[in-house]
């Protein structure tokens, strides 16, 4: 490495193989306690659907999986190891708590069946992590059902159709900023409505006399991230709530990053009709390597109606109960009441940080971002120059005349101990270098991700193969994704 | 606040770095009158021990001493080996993202490669992706995939299929113009296949059933198969007790199998989260929804795990992708890996024994008493009791011994009458089987039948 | 490296700084709950010893915590990351449901003055655990009081003493092979009595005809290690039991090999009269970087109204209690009764096994360190050919020809991805290679270290400065242990 | 068995490459005659549900729902941040060895050093070591060591060190040849100075005394030492409450500290695993027992720790060694070492704040009904009350109530009658001290003083 790091080393790292080229027969990890009825005859019981063989499941013992799993785990980096700035995404801190007491037996046993008078405990964090995210957003109703942002989203839309259609007004279209999160459109189009692309203007926020020019008796709503996508918070945002209410389409919020306005700023305050929250982006619950996530859905008063079956009531006995009597309600949008070991955690961060906590965690996430856009001012290309919220967005315009892109820098921060920030996302930003450190940041670590970034732009002058050829101290060097989606190989298949 | 590294001097210094006097000064950009001149009104910061506290107290007014369940219908009570937590417990796992950067993943993406490979062996596909939210969006998304395979726009349900599965399919098919049909089921408890004879046209998509069922039985695929595909239909194949298919022959001839892997090892959790998964035949893996992972090498020959296939998906396609599914389960989907493979070919073979040996052993008690529905066809751990008495009622008395007895099906299925769905697994001992046939019989020997009203619905 | 190891990579490694360097005033992981008594005045109460200043415990958030450890962790090699295979540790599987249970609420957070009307659970523990090591040692009574073999050991000889004492013949000395670890010695010294050493014979077990010699009324006992440390079962343990019977002396046995004999022969039936246990090895409680650990002393019946107070009797009510009134005990060697989380553990391990497993698990010991015996003979120089149970010991005599050494050749091991074996131990080997995988490798891992020491004794020949300068893969080379202790810093302290 | 990673085949083929015909085979050194011919008599293998239900049973015969304890006396109930046991669990720190070969334990080795310094910090030492395996060996040790550096045989050891580490010092030291000298408490529950002036001899090696003492006092370090000094004898002091240095100061003036950490994050757990360490002077540090962890460098100047000073220990110097302890106590030492970053040193202060108030408050009101004892010299958080009634009888009434009370002193000074030693901690909330105030009251207001015999030995 040219420019060495403070950041990080190279290690010795275990490898390990699939587990299926570690099985062999009779081999075991179980055991059952004996069984204390009667035996039974399955062919007697099942006939033609008894299972003659299980086929290529693994044979192991738990020595072997507890190495297997570990030496996997030690492949991967984790917000726990170090800064995750990947923009978009709110890599925080997962406090500990929240896995114990979403671990607690009442609450990881509770069968989603039983009877209410057992239910209670699970029905008052249903109603008290409710409360705390009404007020925190200045809505007036919530379901707390839909599995992650997308499905908050399409719930969302489906409470704005059910809207219109009360109205005897079924609208066709759905506006959305072309720095929209790809879930937006893929949502408006899953929902039936067809989607119509709205430009941002130069300083990356919603044009506002496009926006007028757009607008009109077809468009049910306008689905708004705000901050948006490049971390700019919609100043206008007034005039566009207006736009959309005078015309009797919706203002739709795309809550990914609230991280920038709790404790600050309301939605439901500024026009915003209804919204998605991510708790596994603002309320601190864990990502596990792809999910899970959860997506509650805050409304205003008039689209309560609309909301999925079913919904958590106060009975007149004083005790909780769910009201599935809805029917006015979009439905049903999964099974159960959602993703319920996610309001745990996340209410367990909210009653950790209270209400100074909670505005200081996005106080400390925007000076995060303005202490790093401050630090890579120069060395990268900023494409707007609008002030940042809680992420900024630069470009590889100037890496770009020798070559190198976006994906290449990213590549090349790992091996400065870094995990990449998101790439060519937003879309408006030809090669994007989307950077959101969240408040988790020390001010050590952000100095070290600088430093590393400044490096990366003069070794990009310097030497740019090294780039290109990045990284260098991972166990893999760079995956060949192409051929990976030319041919796919999405199994283990026994050889020969 | 414990969760910020800051110190008052960092804070400081930084402000000062970027060239402003205050945090305020960063916040202008919103307009001020929106800003918030207040403390919110959420509960004031509470010490760990004090959260601990709060949510003991919840997990006992949720019942955590409870000493049996008969629960099933949709969500499973097994036994979680401990490796699971111990596992997923370590941050590398759980506090990673997506696995995008794959040099910095390799971890996420072999485990899911892993966990692609034995869903497919376990459902009998040739591919499976890296999960869905849970079984009622799989079934759903997979009914959404085979409209876009089959190019039509109708689709028969069977209406023995998890009725919360079907709500769910029906809350997204209303919007996509899809008709759906449903079907009642036999004497038997399966679909009426003479009704689906009928049912199923030129026009249809697909053809979706749920096996075992939601009544317990286990459905005869091949036959509900050929119909299907006589005419062109695809079949879809929803199954919500993947222990099940530790000992049951796998819908092999589906085309699409939706899959709620809940009960390998993921914990019931009130209902979430779980994770669906939906596996295929590699023909049609184009049109899958969700994430895929795959094999390739690095630049120097070397195996390595890779996303893939991502032109199907919502951040390079927007609104022509195969869905807008992005943050999925895969956490949960590590959690049923590490419980397929402890258990393995063979442990999951016996596992699905004792809970086969246990249902029948509960329902030949039951049956001494009361009448045990759908004697016809086979059934794995679930099957419907019907008493003279209301099931709330029996329920209500089984409460006080700390035991849940079965879900009372009037909501779901009123033609039922006083019946009840009750699911034995390898946590139902011997005793609670037994005390719970004592409470059968002394009902339907004292001929009760108290009036509705006077019981609490105890299952909702 | 020469010969490319199919065991293990390289991979980006965070570093980290100490803890004190990343404190800051005002940073913190902690929050009190709101006192729910008055307020003190600290000076009122405590006038003079009230403390003024806490030195230099840091100050650090949550995350820098989590972050901290994390990445120090990763540092580690363990036993969950690949065979560890230090001779004379036992470096076996720690199981995971040990863990489950050790911290049950009731157990975890018992007291250990409660009273015992509310401690019948853990009374149940020790009297289950005792009932079982009694049956698989085939001895009378046990104590589990001592926290770790050395303190057995000491435990151990002062009930020897008291033994002879009793009968009005205080005895001086012990007699301790030369092979003995350390801590026999050195326990013997503590205990007031003089070490005297017993040489061994050529097949490296103690010559039987040199102890009839030594043997007198002088010698009040002799530690044995059995199978002893170079893995070699003492075929002449009736005569040697004989002959310190014959003349009044006790036969005292460290068990810490006993993973090479549970379930296929007992101490109790070879002559024994009393042994420790280490429940840190044969049991499976874990190393935990260096504890804790337990050491119970099994003995026979003789020897019960010496052992340490107090021992856990049934009462008459059936009730389990603890009994203090031992006039004759050696008295106490610790406070309250125990490790009695490690406790927990070789139950729990002992219930998973039954006696079926705890014999396989002897056996595939026994095998796996056989089957590294044939795969290295040849390779390196194996001093004693007597046969092997659970641990081999070769020795450097081919490689010192090159100048390499034992601890260099371990060195090289771990760029090979493997923990090293126990070096220059036992002393009688000049250049010791200690070598115990136990019982929880698979086949698979045994094959890659063969490999891999093959290899090495490749590169001793072919390159000798490869080894001699290794680890060549970690993220420190070798550490300057002379200056270390030349110039002890023991403790950070702040620069300037 | 499910923890044996061989398959049959594995085990046959193993045995062909080694040439023999079978297992038994590799056990022909035992002589036949011993070898066991039959299956041990422990309990038949059982899975890991039933192991987990009989410990769960177990845990609940053991007190899991007790709503308060007033124990204390050298093992304190503190509350344990849920990180420690999240970072303590993880396989790199618990399934690693000693840390002999340093480039693969610079995790455990760095944390060790992190410790010795925090120690040294607290107990306002030089140094300190890696851990002892508890506070009373650590004292006893200290003692040795003491005995080392001055070359005397004489102990003098104050009566209100905790009875139970003066037993394990009685054990050890009778063996040596040293006398042992136990001295009185005065009436303000401190050692009697005067005892102690007149008691040291220029043949005294050191004085061990505790602080706080096992009655609950604050000794006057300062006086202790000076008295000492003055003859050519050292100070060990030894502390079993390592959170009341949070507030008290450190006994600057002792030689030796041994301290007990159990306190300080690692759980109750029915007496032990626990975590002893001494700490003392750096020109101490050859005499001084238990491992030691070092800074230096590697080939390139890079920092990095070691395992030092080697040649004081067992397996290097024998029967010479400062001590024969090897396996301590690392993971309990790594727990403290989490708790005190948790704490830090603003959080210590307040921990130990809340301790002293709540002990404040409890004496006082128990003050009002029963005698506190040793009113003249200052506490931290125990105390002892003296009552007309045998204290086992309260305590049993107050264990009806779920609530166990302080620990009766008769056992180890019946002197002091019905006397019992109350602790309160950051956990006793003013609810449990005014319930067991009430119970107090209620004695004291009744007269009671029921005969002993009938009282159950609440305590032991
Ligand atoms: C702006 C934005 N909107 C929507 C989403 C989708 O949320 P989810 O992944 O929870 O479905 C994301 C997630 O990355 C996002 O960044
Ligand atoms: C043969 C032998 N004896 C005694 C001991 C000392 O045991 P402990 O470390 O538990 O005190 C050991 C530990 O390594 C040993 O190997």
């Amino acid at each position: 490495m040219k420019h060495p790091t403070r950041k990080a080393t190279r290690h010795v790292s275990q490898n390990e193989g699939l587990l299926f080229e570690k099985s062999s027969p009779g081999k075991m990890a179980w055991k059952l306690p004996p069984l204390d009825v009667p035996e039974v005859d399955t062919k007697r019981l099942l006939g033609d659907s008894q299972r003659t063989a299980l086929g290529q499941l693994p044979e192991v013992s738990e020595i072997e999986i507890i190495r297997h799993f570990t030496r996997l785990s030690t492949w991967n980096y984790a917000i726990d190891l170090g800064m995750y700035p990947l923009g978009s995404c709110t890599m925080k801190y997962n406090p500990r708590v929240n896995e114990v007491v979403a671990r607690l037996e009442g609450l990881a046993n509770g069968h989603p069946y039983q009877p209410e008078k057992i239910s209670q405990g699970a029905l008052r964090i249903l109603k008290t992590l409710s409360e705390c995210l009404l007020e925190i957003t200045g809505m007036d109703a919530i379901t707390l059902q839909p599995a992650a942002g997308a499905q908050g989203e399409l719930t969302g839309l489906l409470m704005v159709r059910a809207h219109h259609q009360t109205k005897g007004d079924p609208r066709k279209k759905i506006l959305i900023p072309d720095s929209a999160h790809g879930t937006n459109p893929a949502t408006a189009a899953t929902v039936g409505y067809a989607v119509e692309n709205l430009k941002s203007n130069a300083q990356g926020m919603v044009d506002v006399s496009a926006l007028s020019a757009q607008m009109n008796q077809e468009v049910a709503a306008l689905m708004l991230t705000n901050p948006n996508t490049l971390g700019v918070f919609e100043q206008e945002i007034h005039k566009i709530a207006d736009i959309m209410h005078a015309k009797g389409g919706l203002l739709y919020m795309d809550g990914a990053n609230m991280n920038a306005l709790v404790g600050k700023v309301r939605p439901g305050d500024f026009g915003v009709d209804l919204m998605h929250l991510n708790l596994h982006k603002t309320f601190s619950t864990p990502h596990g390597g792809g999910g899970p996530g959860s997506g509650p859905v805050a409304v205003k008063q008039f689209l309560e109606p609309f909301l999925p079956w079913p919904v958590v009531i106060t009975k007149a006995d004083g005790t909780l109960g769910l009201d599935y009597n809805r029917p006015r309600s979009v439905g049903r949008v999964r099974a159960f009441y959602g993703n319920f070991g996610m309001f745990v955690r996340a209410l367990a961060y909210i009653f950790a940080n209270g209400p100074d906590g909670l505005r200081q965690t996005t106080e400390d996430a925007v000076l995060n971002a303005n202490y790093i856009r401050k630090g890579l001012e120069g060395a990268y290309d900023l494409p707007y120059p609008t002030p940042s919220m809680h992420e900024v967005v630069f470009s590889d315009k100037l890496q770009a005349k020798k070559g190198v892109r976006t994906m290449d820098i990213a590549k090349r921060l790992i091996d400065y101990g870094f995990h990449p920030y998101t790439t060519a996302f937003p879309l408006i930003v030809p090669g994007a270098l989307m950077i959101e450190p969240s408040e988790s940041e020390p001010r050590e670590e952000l100095d070290l991700f600088i430093e590393a970034m400044r490096s990366i732009a003069e070794e990009v002058e310097e030497d740019p193969e090294m780039v290109l050829s990045a990284p260098h101290t991972t166990r893999v060097s760079r995956l060949d994704e192409v051929t990976a989606a030319r041919n796919p190989v999405l199994r283990w298949k026994p050889q020969g | 606040m414990r969760y910020l590294p800051k110190s008052p001097a960092d804070r400081g210094a930084m402000l000062e770095s970027i060239g402003v006097g205050s945090i305020d000064d960063l916040f202008a950009p919103i307009p001020a009158e929106y800003r918030l001149t207040r403390d919110l009104k959420v509960p004031r910061q509470m010490a760990e021990a004090e959260i601990v506290d709060w949510f003991r107290e919840r997990s006992r007014e949720n019942g955590d001493n409870y000493a049996a369940t008969f629960l099933g219908a949709g969500a499973y009570y097994h036994y979680r080996p401990v490796l699971i937590d111990a596992l997923v417990s370590r941050g590398e796992f759980f506090t990673a993202y997506t696995p995008y950067q794959a040099e910095v993943s390799q971890g996420t993406l072999q485990a899911i490669f892993e966990f692609q490979t034995m869903i497919s062996e376990l459902t009998g596909m040739e591919v499976a992706n890296a999960s869905m939210y849970d079984g009622s969006t799989a079934a759903t998304e997979a009914v959404m995939m085979a409209a876009r395979l089959s190019q039509r726009r109708s689709v028969v349900v069977a209406r023995s299929v998890h009725p919360e599965y079907r709500e769910v399919l029906s809350t997204y098919a209303t919007h996509q113009g899809m008709s759906l049909l449903t079907l009642p089921y036999s004497e038997s408890g399966r679909l009426d296949l003479k009704e689906l004879e009928r049912a199923i046209t030129q026009e249809t998509a697909c053809v979706l059933i749920q096996s075992p069922n939601f009544l317990g039985t286990i459905e005869d695929v091949g036959a509900v198969a050929e119909l299907a595909h006589r005419q062109g239909a695809l079949l879809v194949v929803s199954i919500a007790e993947a222990v099940s298919l530790g000992i049951l022959e796998p819908p092999r001839q589906a085309d699409i199998v939706a899959l709620e892997v809940q009960s390998l090892g993921v914990p019931l959790g009130f209902g979430g989260p779980y994770c669906g998964v939906i596996a295929t035949r590699q023909q049609y893996v184009r049109q899958m929804p969700g994430r895929l992972v795959g094999q390739t090498t690095d630049r120097n020959g070397k195996r390595g795990f890779v996303l893939t296939l991502a032109t199907r998906e919502q951040h390079i396609r927007r609104e022509k992708a195969t869905s807008n599914i992005c943050t999925n389960q895969a956490l949960m989907a590590l959690m049923a890996t590490i419980f397929m493979t402890i258990y393995g070919k063979q442990g999951l073979a016996e596992l699905a024994k004792q809970n086969l040996a246990k249902a029948a052993y509960a329902a030949e008690q039951f049956g001494k008493h009361a009448k045990v529905l759908f004697p016809g066809a086979p059934r794995f751990h679930e099957f419907v009791v019907q008493t003279g008495e209301d099931p709330h009622a029996i329920n209500n008395r089984l409460l006080g011994h700390k035991i849940v007895g079965g879900l009372p099906l009037k909501k779901f299925y009123p033609e039922l009458g006083n019946a009840a769905l009750w699911c034995c697994t390898e946590m139902t001992t011997r005793t609670a089987i037994d005390t719970a046939a004592g409470f059968i019989s002394e009902s339907e020997r004292s001929g009760k039948s108290a009036p509705e009203t006077d019981v609490e619905e105890v299952a909702r």
